[in-house]
């Protein structure tokens, strides 16, 4: 468990020497939800409309930008051998490095999220559902695409691959976390959906661990 | 998977398929004449869509071999995975492309048949849109099968994603039913209709038969191809 | 005559569909040299990562003390130094980042007070704060050699240890190494150059190209 | 010149390596826009008045995804030093780079826009600009993250920092690009939101490759 | 005595703030060799990329027949043949796609013919149609060394040029660097190792670590 924390440690600690990466991400999501409201104009209904999918489009997007290199760094300089040769599981390896991508990216995303979503017009209450909804669901975005990372180590030109890769395996979140907004704003049942999200991130949670291990042993053959 | 067992070994496959392929290959060809003519000529056209009916007897039969396909693929995953068969590897390298070849298949049968039936060539419907979602985890399936310069590194890759990807399938096969029926009412002509009539139910089976058969024999062909390119790239370099 | 700790029998690997080694069997006890030599491409570096676990091996036994290896790989892993050809060392943290990083890595969190001595062994105290990517090439081969003596583990595992060391770094190599050994330590190591440790055995690679 | 064409040959013959790999990139972008219906809900009209908003998104997505590592791979295993060792102007260099960048990835999409334009109910009138405002737009989007890209390289913070500002440049590409789209469809004046989007790309093709070619140098030191 | 092509005057660099040589001064003419040796950090590798134009110098100048090579930059770096530390090879393109791709780089269309003889001074034939990824460490140097043959630039700029070499592969680098010296090539070479070549000068860095 020691070692878990230790490997949070050091990539919250690169991440942090290295702010600008994740700022780019955050860039890159913050550009791609404006250019709605510019491309469609004001109007206010369609707008507050399509804002939640929007956002959840645009947060898979930032956080798929981010995955690509989340174990070909490691890969490249030689620290995946130090990894794969830790004398404990590399399924919490595994875990533990979705887990900072989560924190770096999953979390500003939740946080960054509501604001963005005042310039769609969406309602104040429906704002603090997007977030949590963000909150609740990027873990599994990370968690899929850190499979995606680690199938794709060692494979030519991966960035295109990996989003291939996993989009369609993100779908059920995406349409579970835009939909839980949509309930809200609507007057359907937000916990039911809400719920919905939690289960496909346990789901996740069981089983990606063991599949990106079993893809990192593999990568470093 | 006891068939896969007794060919695992790529030698007795060969022996196995070069006994089984010239006789499947008369029978497939035999079945698709008589399909064409139950399907074309035999049955009736339908009074609501006239000729354009015919295109289910292509359309469907594509679906549900696509469907099989993948789970297919899944099997061939594990078995590679579990019990490092080395034919398993090379019958999923050879079975992507035809299930996806159906895949699309279906799709755009269905598409050309939307355009007369409901005015476009494509709707947001659930059916539709997992549909093609599965295209695309064919498409990540064979991509990243190819991506590597070591094809055995492509192929246990693959295996992994296609063994995520057949837990997913049911998910996503359900939100996206759950998010169609969410956001719409049904405004164009559902899928399926009433009941169909035994003039059309009839040569839809032989077509579902013959387009199986046909499914089988790509793949025991492609498999072939494959052992051979496999020997060929695994051949010693002389000097 | 030592009794053998690790023992490795009839091991064989392919890398990429050719066959590298085949039939390649040797013992080593406490206090045991075995330097890997060969011309480039006869697989010491394959050997090392099948030593390590890191490449499936095609046929053959690893075994330690009597038991396969990879019956409890992590407890096998545990007992591992590795050195690569690459050093594995994160560009953007410092040296002394790197090598507490690692040894927290391998499970061990008390390693700070074994940090100087490491970082003395190889010269490394005034770069301790210094961040690796401003490092120069034998600098940074340094910082992963004092990783290897920080891990206090029972078998090192050196892919080409001396590569782009000075004179006196590769003498302070030499004396940890004998350190090691005379604690009862083993050491597999690839090497083109001279270990130049007296008793050391040598393994040699065949088929070369 | 012939080491400009060099170049360019390399690149592409390095994303060639297998025909699969742009094949992989045009995937991408059709999973990319599919996500929108999927996060959005499937009502044709509101698809068809965020059509062009979404189509340029996913272009700008899959240039970025595969523009950060334009130049890092070459920085990392040596080839930028051979780069900057060239016996001819850096700048045609970076030029080159952008040019193959943009030639598998520009041009594929906007040959595939169309097409996915027809299952968001596009005019097929509107298809044709949509495709003329692609072809016109990627350019500079290329230009623009190769010099994000190159700023990346060094370790300095600041280069982080600009490579930050360099996505927001992308924006008036964004807003002219699927504005031109908007135009068609309600009656506003395309061309001069296409000549917008020229002038834009001309500026990009004037003062990026000294840009990029600036911050190559720096990252060489 | 033979004139001096390269003439190198009170150069001067500095890296991350520090100094790491200054007032360097040297000259060398047709068919000499300068290797250059000295603890690590003590700065062959910042020299080497200062006179390849890649390090811009604090003071100093850099002259090529009586010219100051940064008039002409680009004619200059046409002179140059350059092996670094890592090894500029893309690990996706085969060897010979790589020898070829960096030849056209440098604006020289016309290396197929060349090709075959420079894959032969490094016993590469073999390996002319694989992947470099798949290559072991000193198949890879072999590549980058093949890649200064192919270039046939007056001077030769290397760095480490023995590392990963298996002897033979050593004594073909011997053979290479001599048979480049005899017509009249020029070759600076940072080493740890015995470039083992009569007749070539030496220059030793100051400031240790
Ligand atoms: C691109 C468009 C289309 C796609 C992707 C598509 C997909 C499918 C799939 C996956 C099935 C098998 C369903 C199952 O057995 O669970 C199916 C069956 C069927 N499709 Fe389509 N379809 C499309 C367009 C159409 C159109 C336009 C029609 C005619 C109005 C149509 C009529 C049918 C019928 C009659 C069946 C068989 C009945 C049934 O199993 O419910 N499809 N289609
Ligand atoms: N990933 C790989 N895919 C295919 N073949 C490989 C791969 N890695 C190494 N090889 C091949 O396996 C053989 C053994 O390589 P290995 O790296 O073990 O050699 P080595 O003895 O360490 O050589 P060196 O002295 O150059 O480091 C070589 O012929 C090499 O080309
Ligand atoms: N990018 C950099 N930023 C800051 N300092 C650097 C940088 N690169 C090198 N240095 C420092 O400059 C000094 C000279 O480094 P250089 O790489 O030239 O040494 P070297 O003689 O080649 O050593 P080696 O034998 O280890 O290769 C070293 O002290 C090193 O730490
Ligand atoms: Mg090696
Ligand atoms: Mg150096």
């Amino acid at each position: 468990m020691s070692g878990f924390a230790a490997l949070v440690a050091r990539d919250l600690r690169l991440v942090w020497r290295r702010p600008g990466d994740v700022a780019v991400v955050l860039a890159f999501f913050v550009v791609a939800t404006t250019l709605f409201p510019l491309g469609i104009g004001p109007e206010a209904n369609v707008l507050a409309r399509i804002a939640a999918g929007v956002l959840w489009c645009a947060a898979l997007f930032a956080a798929l930008l981010s995955l690509d290199r989340l174990f070909a760094a490691d890969f490249e300089d030689g620290t995946l051998d130090l990894l794969l040769l830790a004398p404990w599981p590399l399924e919490l390896a595994a875990l533990a490095k979705c887990c900072a991508h989560w924190i770096v990216t999953g979390m500003p995303l939740a946080a960054l999220a509501p604001i963005l979503g005042v310039a769609f017009g969406l309602d104040p209450s429906v704002l603090l559902a997007l977030s949590v909804t963000l909150l609740v669901g990027t873990p599994t975005l990370s968690l899929i695409g850190g499979l995606a990372a680690a199938l794709t180590l060692g494979a030519r030109k991966s960035g295109a691959l990996l989003a291939l890769l996993a989009l369609p395996l993100c779908v059920p979140t995406l349409i579970f976390g835009a939909g839980a907004v949509e309930a809200l704003a609507t007057g359907g049942d937000f916990g039911a959906h809400l719920a919905v999200l939690a289960a496909l991130a346990l789901v996740a949670l069981a089983t990606m661990p063991w599949a990106i291990a079993a893809a990192l042993r593999q990568a470093g053959e | 998977m006891a068939d896969l067992h007794f060919l695992a070994n790529p030698a007795r496959y060969r022996r196995f398929s070069q006994r089984v392929v010239p006789s499947l290959s008369i029978a497939t060809a035999l079945m698709l004449a008589v399909g064409l003519y139950l399907a074309l000529i035999q049955s009736p056209p339908d009074y609501q869509q006239g000729d354009t009916v015919r295109i289910m007897f292509v359309h469907v039969p594509s679906a549900w071999i696509a469907m099989a396909g993948y789970g297919l693929l899944a099997a061939l995953g594990a078995s590679l995975l579990v019990w490092r068969h080395p034919l398993a590897a090379l019958m999923a390298r050879a079975a992507a492309p035809v299930g996806a070849g159906f895949c699309a298949v279906c799709l755009l049968t269905g598409s050309l048949w939307g355009r007369p039936m409901w005015g476009a060539y494509w709707v947001w419907d659930a059916r539709l849109t997992s549909m093609l979602l599965l295209f695309f985890l064919y498409l990540g399936h064979i991509a990243l099968n190819r991506a590597y310069d070591e094809p055995e590194r492509g192929d246990r890759a693959a295996a992994i994603l296609v063994l995520i990807g057949v837990i997913n399938l049911p998910i996503i096969k359900f939100s996206v039913d759950w998010w169609n029926t969410l956001h719409q009412p049904a405004s164009v002509a559902r899928l399926g209709g009433p009941s169909i009539h035994p003039s059309i139910l009839l040569p839809l089976l032989w077509m579902v038969a013959t387009l199986f058969l046909l499914f089988v024999l790509l793949v025991l062909l492609r498999t072939d191809t494959e052992i051979d390119r496999r020997r060929l790239e695994n051949a010693e370099p002389q000097a | 005559m030592v009794t053998p700790l690790l023992e490795v029998a009839d091991l064989a690997c392919r890398r990429g569909g050719r066959r590298v080694f085949e039939r390649l069997s040797f013992a080593l006890g406490r206090g045991e040299l075995l330097a890997l030599v060969g011309r480039n491409g006869s697989g010491k570096t394959t050997l090392l990562r099948a030593l390590a676990l890191l490449v499936h091996p095609e046929a053959g036994t690893i075994g330690w003390q009597g038991v396969d290896v990879r019956a409890e790989p992590d407890a096998w892993r545990g007992r591992l130094a590795w050195l690569g050809h690459l050093e594995g060392l994160k560009a953007d943290l410092t040296v002394a980042e790197n090598l507490l990083a690692a040894e927290r890595l391998r499970g061990a969190p008390q390693a700070e007070d074994r940090l100087d001595s490491a970082l003395v062994a190889f010269d490394l105290s005034s770069l301790a704060a210094r961040a690796v990517r401003t490092l120069s090439a034998g600098q940074r081969r340094r910082t992963a050699l004092a990783r290897v003596i920080l891990a206090q583990a029972p078998l090192w595992l050196l892919d080409e240890p001396l590569n782009a060391l000075d004179a006196p770094a590769q003498a302070a190599f030499r004396r940890a190494l004998a350190t090691h050994l005379a604690s009862g330590g083993l050491a597999i190591a690839a090497t083109h150059a001279d270990l130049g440790l007296a008793g050391g055995r040598t393994l040699e690679l065949g088929i070369p190209t």
